[in-house]
């Protein structure tokens, strides 16, 4: 099935035996699509009686925004593994060798052309804005930790890409700032264990400054994660590849 | 919001920490990234789960009931309860001893600081989605974790650093993508069919209805993908064999079982009003297949770590029996089928573990582990060979190891519910493993003749601990031979719809 | 009534951009269409009473997604161009499309 | 015909659409597309799913925030995986010339 990954574009050679078993293949899955409608149509929707249950017990989540109630306190575990997840993949795509600077370094190449330096003054001062807005809105409105970080991340993935700043990903700083949200997430889900005897059961009175803190915490690992999986993306140098290619074909010595 | 009755016994609390530890421990890592200092705590923080684990072990024994531990303390529909029953407490098992065998491993087998300041925070953020796996009561939650499972399973895979073993990656993730989406699309149909996302709650209010079929059909392909049955095992082989050692080990001893654990979880309690005796067969029938044509690669295998990987393949077609064996065969017939395969994932956990390792030592000793190249390599690493003889054994199924134990149980519900065609089927599996397992002996003990071996190369020395390792795990198949009982009676702590009635526990 | 029509000319213009990103011609074209149907989408769960989830579509699934696409899309073209070995899998209207 | 339905529909349309495209469009930036787009369908079936007659169930939302991330996060490893075997194999091609 994925046995030969294609990385060229043109490589089409259809013969009449592949285009055979496309078409039956489409049709197949043209029909258990179709009996996956009828089933669905079947089916009666359930009574949205979950939806009424964390409705009323919206009073007692510390925040007011259903669907923030349910990430960050109701079904807080899942968001807490789903940080877990963008850790994974900033680890595994983290540089390999150090450019042995400091956490940001200005780059050598600034930008000259007026129209972008204008630009990239106004945006970046919004964008960062946009971001505390839609953390602070959270609580009571769409909004919260992920589209934040998404936006702040949107402003240092432009700041990177007119080259004015470079990111030292393996300093100690840049690495405490990847595992700030789950490492706050984690703590905090702990340190309320001995106030109501349950991780991750916020005492009622603190639930809307906690959800804050590990929200704070995420966003930013949420912003400097992403930013790191652009920045890798785009600045792969082929020498950061070379050095292993001489390694023999199928080995694995460390 | 949490129902009430339950009571807390203070080992409860250890269950949210068998997931916070290895978190910390991803975190601890990553920030601390000094290779020495990584390994040193790595497996300070794995002995410490060990003792976390066989604590929760044997309070769950003195408890007798299964465990919900209330995240956040709202309880189960609006909440994600943590549930512990005697199935996921042995695959708990399984892992936290593999897990410490393989940190240990790892600790010798890891040299340069590009490897080591990755590896260890993915494989704390693995051992801590296999763990959450293990334990989640929520259908929603258990897909987090088995994306978890699979892009730290990816991310090591790559660890390797060469071309194929990156290509086999994304394979991998790719297939765990697309799996989890089919999996995230029958918890939608379920969500939406029945209002909840609890395992539990699900199991009590499922029918057999035409959407059912459809979410239970979505499930299983995207769960089949990730468990590499047969027809859709391709991309199995060549991950487990590309990666480096002790992440073989690992993927094949336990990141396998957690979504065939899921399956099985799916199949015979949340869906079971689905499932219907025909689909059970039909999985049985995939098993059996697997296992021919799994050993059928294996002997045809050119290195040692392809031949265990597809050694895999094979295994993992044991534990499709239990779906046929179950099947509409009452209640003693099921029950003994499932601790039998339990008894199994654990025994080939071990097994596999230790074979890996002990092909990633020789292969680290000799610079290849092409199988024809292997002659007389007992000469010089006696220990490795001696490990993958006796995981050898357990895999065939001979007599003193943990291996033979659960052939046996399988042997004895296949008799009991009178399905002699897969008595035929474990005994010819047991036989065709034979074959590879001693195709790679006898070269192994053949002396060398003459000038033939000088292509092999001088042999470098590899740390003693990376033997040790291994061989403690196959000397845990022989001892698991002999505590059959003590694992097994954990199987009478069951939620398993067919074992404890549906009811949630007290 | 009039409801509905817009919901359902939203679905098939949603079908329809996925379908032309998944076989258009040209992978540039390809990547563009999906990071229109992100936002096509995002009207839909505006329609669908999820704004939460609206702003993390635009933001992350078509605006992030979309990033990544184009600068693999670029990396790997980048990486092509140089050898010439390789170099015959540009075709002509893509290389209009990277200006 | 409600505008459940419709939705229902065209999310496990772009479901198979996404499927078939994984199995048989070949290039590997395409099949991406394809996994991304049959998620796009699962969260359409899902959030469909939340709206009820009045109220609207925060909780499918939730899933679908969370599976946002997961496919990013997903999406940006097979990406950086593919760009990797894509330098690697050009350096070989490079040095065996």
């Amino acid at each position: 099935m994925f046995n030969k990954l294609e990385f060229e574009e043109n490589a089409k050679k259809t013969t009449r035996t592949s285009r055979l078993i496309k078409g039956l293949s489409a049709v197949t899955i043209g029909l258990l699509g179709s009996m996956l409608v009828l089933s669905v149509i079947s089916a009666e929707k359930a009574a949205p009686e979950l939806a009424q249950t964390a409705l009323d017990s919206i009073s007692l989540s510390g925040v007011e925004n259903p669907v923030t109630a349910v990430l960050l306190n109701f079904r807080s575990y899942d968001t807490l593994l789903e940080i877990a997840v963008l850790l994974i993949v900033a680890v595994a795509m983290m540089p390999e060798s150090s450019r042995n600077t400091s956490l940001t370094a200005a780059n050598s190449r600034v930008p000259t052309h007026p129209v972008l330096i204008g630009l990239i003054r106004c945006v970046i001062p919004l964008s960062v804005i946009l971001s505390a807005y839609l953390l602070w809105t959270g609580a009571y409105a769409p909004g919260g930790a992920f589209q934040a970080g998404a936006v702040l991340a949107g402003a240092g993935v432009a700041l990177l890409l007119v080259k004015r700043w470079q990111l030292n990903y393996l300093r100690l700083s840049a690495r405490a700032f990847m595992a700030l949200g789950l490492a706050v997430f984690v703590i905090v889900a702990a340190t309320v264990i001995p106030a109501t005897g349950r991780a991750l059961n916020y005492p009622a009175d603190y639930a809307g400054a906690l959800i804050l803190i590990i929200e704070v915490a995420a966003t930013l690992s949420i912003a400097f994660v992403l930013i790191l999986l652009v920045d890798q993306l785009l600045n792969m140098a082929n020498k950061q590849v070379k050095p292993q290619d001489t390694q023999t074909e199928g080995l694995d010595k460390s | 919001m949490g129902a009430p009755g339950i009571v807390m016994t203070s080992a409860q609390h250890f269950l949210p920490l068998v997931i916070g530890l290895p978190l910390l421990a991803a975190v601890f890592c990553l920030l601390v990234s000094n290779s020495r200092w990584s390994a040193r705590f790595s497996i300070l923080f794995a002995s410490i789960h060990t003792l976390v684990v066989m604590q929760v072990l044997s309070s769950l024994r003195d408890s007798g009931s299964v465990w919900r531990y209330e995240l956040g303390g709202w309880g189960a529909p609006l909440g994600i309860d943590l549930v512990l029953d005697g199935f996921s407490v042995i695959l708990l098992f399984a892992t936290t001893i593999v897990v410490l065998c393989v940190t240990t491993y790892s600790a010798a087998y890891f040299k340069t600081p590009q490897q080591t300041s990755r590896f260890w925070p993915l494989w704390w953020l693995l051992v801590a989605g296999l763990n959450a796996a293990f334990l989640s009561g929520d259908a929603f939650n258990l897909y987090v974790a088995l994306e978890i499972i699979g892009l730290s399973s990816v991310a090591l895979v790559a660890l390797a650093g060469n071309v194929s073993a990156i290509t086999a990656a994304l394979r991998y993730a790719l297939v765990g993508l697309l799996g989890s989406l089919c999996y995230l699309m029958g918890v939608a149909l379920l969500y939406r069919a029945y209002g909840t996302l609890d395992l539990a709650l699900l199991s009590q209010t499922v029918q057999g209805t035409p959407i059912t079929w459809a979410a239970l059909a979505l499930i299983s392909v995207g769960l089949l993908l990730k468990t590499a049955l047969l027809p859709l095992h391709f991309w199995l082989p060549p991950a487990h064999a590309g990666a480096p050692a002790p992440v073989s080990a690992a993927l094949s001893a336990l990141v396998v079982k957690a979504s065939f654990y899921v399956l099985a979880r799916f199949w015979l309690d949340v869906c079971s009003p689905a499932a219907s005796a025909d689909a059970l067969n039909l999985l049985g029938f995939f098993g059996a297949c697997a296992i021919f044509w799994g050993c059928f690669a294996a002997c045809r295998a050119k290195r040692l770590k392809l031949l265990v990987a597809y050694s895999t393949v094979a295994q993992l077609g044991y534990l499709f029996l239990l779906f046929p064996l179950t099947a509409a065969y009452g209640p003693s017939a099921g029950s003994a089928a499932l601790a039998a395969v339990a008894y199994l994932i654990v025994a080939h956990a071990f097994a596999k573990a230790a074979m890996f390792m002990a092909a990633g030592s020789i292969q680290l000793a000799c610079g290849y582990d092409d199988i024809d190249r292997l002659r007389g390599v007992v000469s010089h690493q006696p220990i490795s060979v001696f490990t993958f003889a006796i995981a050898g054994a357990s895999l065939i199924g001979l007599p003193p190891t943990g291996g033979f134990i659960a052939k046996w149980l399988l042997l004895n519900s296949a008799i009991d519910s009178g399905q002699w065609w897969w008595i035929a089927v474990i005994l010819c599996g047991g036989l065709f493993s034979a074959i590879y397992i001693f195709r790679v002996l006898i070269l192994a003990f053949t002396a060398r003749q003459g000038e033939q071996s000088s292509s092999g190369g001088p042999t470098h020395p590899i740390p003693q601990t990376m033997m040790a390792c291994g061989f403690m795990l196959a000397i845990a198949t022989v001892a698991l031979g002999f505590n059959a009982e003590w694992l097994l009676s954990y199987m009478d702590i069951n939620l398993i719809g067919f074992l404890a009635g549906t009811e949630p526990l007290p | 009534m009039l409801s509905l029509t817009i919901d359902i000319i939203l679905g098939c213009g949603v079908l329809l951009l996925a379908f032309l990103s998944l076989f258009s011609r040209d992978l540039f074209l390809a990547i563009v269409l999906y990071i229109s149907l992100g936002l096509l989408v995002t009207i839909a769960w505006a329609r669908l009473d999820a704004w939460d989830v609206a702003i993390a579509e635009a933001a992350i699934g078509a605006g992030l997604t979309g990033a990544l696409l184009l600068a693999a899309w670029h990396k790997i073209k980048e990486q092509s161009a140089p050898n010439p070995s390789t170099s015959e899998q540009s075709t002509p209207g893509q290389a209009q499309n990277v200006q | 015909m409600s505008q459940d339905l419709i939705y229902c529909t065209t999310g496990i349309g772009l479901f198979a659409l996404g499927l078939y495209g994984v199995l048989f469009v070949a290039h590997i930036l395409r099949k991406l597309i394809a996994i991304n787009i049959s998620g796009i369908g699962v969260f359409l079936v899902l959030l469909a799913t939340a709206k009820h007659e009045g109220v609207v169930d925060p909780v499918p939302h939730a899933m679908v925030l969370t599976g946002i991330v997961v496919a990013v996060a997903g999406t940006a490893l097979c990406l950086w995986l593919t760009v990797n075997i894509h330098c690697r194999q050009i350096t070989q091609q490079g040095e065996s010339k």
